[in-house]
């Protein structure tokens, strides 16, 4: 079956380190008084980066055939993508409601 | 190694009844299982619509054994408007859970798809018996709602919040009731996850040698994307019915705002949102639909060729890709139920297109099928008549979706008996058409048995035209605004429709009665039926290549290799999948 | 011979068409069941982020004492997966003993986020947040959404502990092999990654 | 013979049901607002579009049962084979349905989008288990706050107002009808005080749902006078069927009068 030739335990424990500093930049940016959304977009932006990089390198998709890339990542994110569609009603609930 | 051998332990066929027959791994027996649970269900379901329809048009009928199944509920028979909820909602549930997406899918789907690919058994045996014996179990919470002190929840189906999350001060029923149904509902979930994931490992890893994605049957296509549809649209059912089992059991407040005064009593919440639950739920819901509708695709274009003896026109690919175009599209369309939900109407129009949009595939599937007929030399069958049955039902229902699918006409239209019958046709009906077609076809090869032609025929004749009668009527009297759920119509507008009332209320009860040539076709023909040959129909798929029934591991030991496509019919010749012979129809 | 025997005798692909994957099924399985976990982790987050969106003053519980919690459980978990990562290695290599050690640390890791994590949950409920309740007097919606998001993903930890037992003792008897652990493997980076969007959506959007 | 059957079946039921819909056996009442005459255009176009599908699909189906069934002999595809059918479903059907989103959005969006006018005459409508409740500001204008806790059916507190420490409130005209002058535009806010209704006024081609928590408006302009029903479309427990009021399209000075009836009975 599927080998870990391409990655070294070493390069794994890199990558380890480097999600652990991705964490550390995050809760820098938290305590940047950004604006709420701003802070949102970026936390998110840093958490994509992360799983992307942890589906790819400790998930080993990057080392299997491309078609299970092609499976997962479009499935997941078309779902979460469409998800999406509910927001606008939030911010109804925020700005018709009832009981200020 | 270890694998192969763990694999080979598993199909020793299992000595004992319990193991063989009840807690069996062998997908042939659970496909049988999952069939049962849904006849059981659709009886249950029918004679609930039974006793709905008879309280619609007769208001003072008395139905004794209702009384005697709720004595409050329907003191000494008559049964009161609460009651009539709790019984439509269990119709609801029942028919689109236990029927409709059990039989089609996870029944005849259990049953054919690892034959028809040539495999021993499901990729993952014990997880598909779990998921039969969850599913079991969700279905025995639904069940138990009946038997309750306040009997079955009654905020239908689709279980709208707040009604169903703050428990029993919105009515009987909306306790223990509706917290049995959630954690059915969730369990079927579960059930369904496991299922969908079987169905796609079995299909992509199952094949057995030349069954290349080009070669697969028409229905295990349709069985396959299917399962893709379910896995991400349960996936997302399961959340909103936690999120829902929490508000009811763990006070929190996700669907529910503040403010809410029940019997001059403030409740205790705030802050949550009934529109969430609403999408969350239609996330799921819409798909749902198609979750229904696709296996019926599948089975009809499976028997479609065997029937008019030559390929589909478009060959595979056509309606294949029709259906994943249908099941991607239905993701995007929820919205359309929520038109007047207090929706943002800007979020009504995005969804508005694509809903009218989905229309473009499923016409391509129709097309399909009504051209395929051209040229053909169609046998009337059984199996066949309800696949022209289905097309003719689906065509009238798709009809109703032109309506449904812009806000400005729902708006006149949603929740009026024109909804109730546009659903009923598309996705009901027509599913239980598809499913009656499958039946009558695989029955052979499940039983070893065959059906009656003439009881079957008439089964058919009865069913077809009683659908028309109960939901054609049920669309117009829609376009006069015929309120749905209402269970007596007080209302002076539905005073004048009574006799559409009456008469969909008798086509119903005949319709139902109907259904009793065929449970009782299939109970009698399974002991009684002449015995079937290997291939009957003169069928090319591979679960034609084996005994009828089917040995324990299908094949009996025989590895089989896949030379053609699923559609080599040249009139009165047909050539098997696993038959080296040149190819006749050039699939 | 039966199927069965020629999968023993010649492999799958000899007999069978071949996985357009090229994995084990269950590795599939398991990488089909992350798909829809993912989704259902997702539903939780977008009622979360509906909630969040459309409540005024939604009040930031978490001092800074709770993010560095938050750290050092995401270490715990990030450390659980490159320990995970040597126990699938170990098992490339056919190395019994070192499977059951690294399968052991994983769990150990495991067993610590999940008592971190309770710890913090403690917490909070001492400082009397319930899934229905406010202390600071603000919308309740902060412990319902907490509680609820983060508890499926402990569930999740919890039952991976104990699936890594179950792999680890058939392992030990022979009854399972580096394709049990590989697929245990990814089902535990996944909760892992799941923890990657929890931590900053729950905690850090959470800190005042 | 079972395929002729089928075709004269299938033939039969279309028939009956053509007729059906374009005789009006059973069909909408007159129309009586401003904006309902797009609403049922929209329905006629569409009718007209999706019955043409209807026959044509059900008639070719039926046409091919009958000429093909039991034929024997080699049997051929349709000339052309499916990429002639599927170039028809883009483009005609595209186009249809391109062209009834387009025409449709404008329908929707002249009942939607529309901004209400100033002029209108604000009127607050409250749902609950199962009855309708409405609200006039009265002389001042001007609501009076709500407040749930204060909701007592007893002693007909339907909205939770509190006259005595809200000046607004004073002059709150509640009723358990609405009453509304014809030719004049309407603004409804819709609140819930449990659990999902809905306002549903047939001849006003309205319906819309109360959602709880949220206040929805609604606006419209009657043009006729008349008493017209009420009814609630989203299920809301076991008195759903019976949750029902009338609307009354009054003169300016019958409204008037009825609305000094009203305040007096206060």
């Amino acid at each position: 079956m599927s080998s870990n030739r391409e990655l070294t335990m070493s390069s794994y424990v890199g990558i380890g380190v480097g999600l652990m500093l991705i964490v550390c930049v995050e809760v820098i940016f938290t305590y940047q008084h950004m604006a709420p959304h701003t802070l949102l977009f970026a936390l998110l932006c840093l958490a994509c980066l992360e799983a992307y990089v942890g589906v790819m390198y400790l998930m080993h998709v990057k080392y299997e055939r491309p078609i299970l890339f092609w499976t997962i990542f479009p499935a997941t994110l078309f779902v979460l993508g469409f998800l999406c569609y509910l927001f606008p009603d939030a911010f109804r609930m925020l700005n018709m409601r009832l009981m200020k | 190694m270890a694998e192969t051998q763990v694999h080979a332990a598993h199909h020793a066929p299992s000595q004992g009844f319990i193991r063989k027959y009840v807690f069996s791994v062998d997908h042939k027996i659970i496909g049988i299982q999952y069939l049962t649970l849904s006849m059981v269900s659709a009886f249950i379901g029918m004679a609930l619509s039974w006793a709905m329809r008879i309280h619609l048009a007769y208001p003072d009928f008395r139905i004794p054994i209702l009384g005697w199944l709720s004595p409050n509920g329907a003191p000494n028979g008559l049964m009161t408007p609460e009651y009539y909820l709790s019984l439509m909602t269990m119709h609801g549930t029942i028919m689109a859970f236990f029927v409709l997406t059990a039989a089609p899918f996870a029944g005849f789907g259990n049953f054919v798809l690892p034959i028809q690919v040539g495999a021993a058994d499901m990729a993952f045996p014990r997880l598909n018996m779990s998921s039969f014996w969850v599913t079991f179990v969700g279905f025995l919470l639904a069940a138990a709602t009946f038997f309750i002190p306040d009997g079955p929840p009654l905020s239908g189906w689709t279980a709208y919040a707040p009604l169903s999350a703050v428990g029993s001060v919105a009515g009987p029923g909306q306790g223990l009731g509706q917290t049995l149904w959630v954690l059915s509902i969730a369990m079927f979930c579960v059930a369904s996850l496991m299922g969908a994931l079987n169905f796609i490992v079995t299909t992509l890893d199952m094949r057995t040698k030349g069954l290349t994605l080009s070669r697969l049957p028409l229905s295990t296509w349709a069985w396959f994307i299917d399962a893709w549809v379910s896995l991400l649209a349960f996936a997302v059912l399961l959340p909103c019915g936690l999120l829902l089992a929490l508000d009811r059991l763990g006070g929190t407040s996700f669907f529910i705002p503040g403010g809410l005064v029940f019997n001059d009593q403030l409740q205790p919440h705030s802050g949550g949102s009934p529109l969430l639950f609403q999408h969350l739920f239609w996330f799921f819901g819409h798909p749902e639909v198609y979750i229904i509708i696709l296996p019926a695709f599948g089975i009809v274009s499976h028997i479609f060729p065997t029937f008019i003896r030559k390929p589909l026109v478009g060959g595979w690919k056509v309606i294949t890709f029709a259906e994943i175009a249908v099941g991607t599209l239905s993701f995007v369309v929820w919205g359309h139920h929520m038109f007047v939900s207090g929706m943002s109407p800007f979020m009504a129009m995005v969804f508005s297109v694509p809903t009218l949009f989905i229309t473009i595939p499923s016409v391509i599937a129709v097309l399909v099928w009504v051209f395929s007929l051209y040229g053909a030399n169609i046998r009337f069958d059984t199996p066949m008549l309800y696949s022209l049955g289905f097309v003719s039902l689906f065509i009238t229902g798709g009809i109703g979706g032109f309506f449904l699918a812009q806000p400005s006409t729902d708006s006149y239209l949603h929740a009026t008996s024109f909804v109730v019958g546009h659903f009923h046709f598309t996705m009901g009906l027509s599913a239980i058409f598809a499913t009656f077609a499958g039946f009558y076809y695989w029955y052979p090869k499940i039983f070893g048995r065959t059906m009656n032609e003439k009881l079957g025929k008439l089964h058919f004749w009865l069913s077809f035209v009683g659908v028309y009668c109960v939901f054609i009527t049920l669309h117009l009297t829609g376009f006069a605004g015929s309120v749905r759920r209402y269970s007596a119509f007080v209302d002076d507008f539905m005073i004048p429709l009574m006799p559409a009332q009456r008469f969909m209320t008798i086509s119903a009860l005949l319709l139902g009665a109907a259904q009793f040539i065929f449970l009782f076709n299939a109970i009698w023909s399974r002991f009684k039926g002449p015995k079937s040959s290997d291939n009957p129909w003169g069928a090319t798929t591979l679960e034609w290549a084996t005994t009828s029934p089917p040995p324990f591991d299908n094949f009996g030991g025989r590895q089989l290799t896949v030379y053609h496509g699923p559609m080599e019919y040249d009139d009165e010749a047909s050539v098997m999948q696993t038959s080296p012979e040149a190819s006749i129809a050039g699939t | 011979m039966s199927q069965i025997e020629l999968m023993v005798a010649g492999g799958h692909e000899v007999i069978m068409e071949a996985s357009p994957y090229g994995i084990e099924k269950k590795k599939l399985g398991m990488w089909i069941f992350i798909v829809s976990d993912a989704c259902t982790f997702g539903a939780f987050l977008f009622a979360y982020g509906y909630m969040r969106i459309g409540t005024v003053a939604w009040g930031t519980p978490f001092g800074f004492s709770s993010i560095l919690n938050g750290m050092i459980m995401t270490a715990v978990l990030l450390s659980s997966s490159l320990t995970m990562l040597a126990a699938v290695r170990a098992a490339q290599a056919d190395d019994g003993a070192a499977v059951k050690k690294w399968l052991g640390a994983t769990m150990l890791l495991g067993a610590i986020f999940a008592a971190l994590h309770l710890r913090e949950w403690f917490n909070l409920i001492s400082e009397g947040w319930r899934l229905f309740a406010n202390p600071t007097g603000g919308p309740a919606q902060f412990g319902a959404t907490f509680f609820s998001v983060t508890g499926l993903h402990l569930t999740h930890v919890i039952t991976g502990v104990i699936a890594l037992g179950f792999v680890a003792r058939g392992y030990k008897q022979g009854r399972y092999d580096q394709s049990h652990v590989e697929t245990a493997g990814l089902y535990w980076h996944f909760v892992d990654l799941v923890w990657m969007f929890v931590f900053p959506l729950m905690y850090l959007m959470n800190a005042h | 013979m079972a395929g002729k059957v089928f075709a004269v079946v299938v033939v039969l039921v279309t028939l009956v049901t053509a007729y059906c819909v374009v005789t009006h056996v059973w069909w909408m009442p007159v129309d009586i607002s401003v904006h309902g005459p797009k609403i049922d255009h929209q329905i006629e176009e569409t009718i007209l579009v999706a019955g043409l599908l209807f026959i044509a699909g059900q008639i070719v189906l039926a046409s091919f049962v009958f000429r093909y069934g039991g034929a024997t002999g080699k049997p051929k595809q349709i000339p052309g084979g499916a990429k002639p059918l599927v170039i028809f479903a883009f483009v005609l059907v595209g186009t249809e349905v391109l062209a009834l989103s387009f025409i449709g959005s404008k329908a929707w969006g002249a009942v939607y989008f529309e901004a209400p006018d100033p002029s209108s005459l604000r009127i607050d409508v409250q749902a609950g288990q199962f009855a309708y409740y409405f609200r006039y500001s009265g002389p001042d204008g001007k609501f009076g706050p709500l407040h749930p806790e204060l909701i007592n059916e007893g002693n007909q507190n339907y909205f939770g107002l509190d006259p005595d420490h809200d000046p607004d409130a004073k002059d709150d005209i509640v009723t358990a009808e609405i009453g509304i002058p014809v030719n004049k535009p309407i603004l409804l806010t819709l609140h819930s005080k449990d659990v999902g209704h809905s306002f549903y006024v047939r001849e006003l081609r309205v319906q819309q749902d109360f959602v709880p928590g949220l206040s929805i408006p609604v606006h419209f302009t009657a043009i006729q006078t008349g008493r017209y029903e009420i009814v609630c479309t989203q299920l809301c427990g076991l008195g759903h069927y019976n949750m029902k009021a009338y609307l009354s399209v009054l003169s300016q000075s019958d409204f008037d009068d009825w609305l000094k009836k009203q305040a007096a009975m206060q």
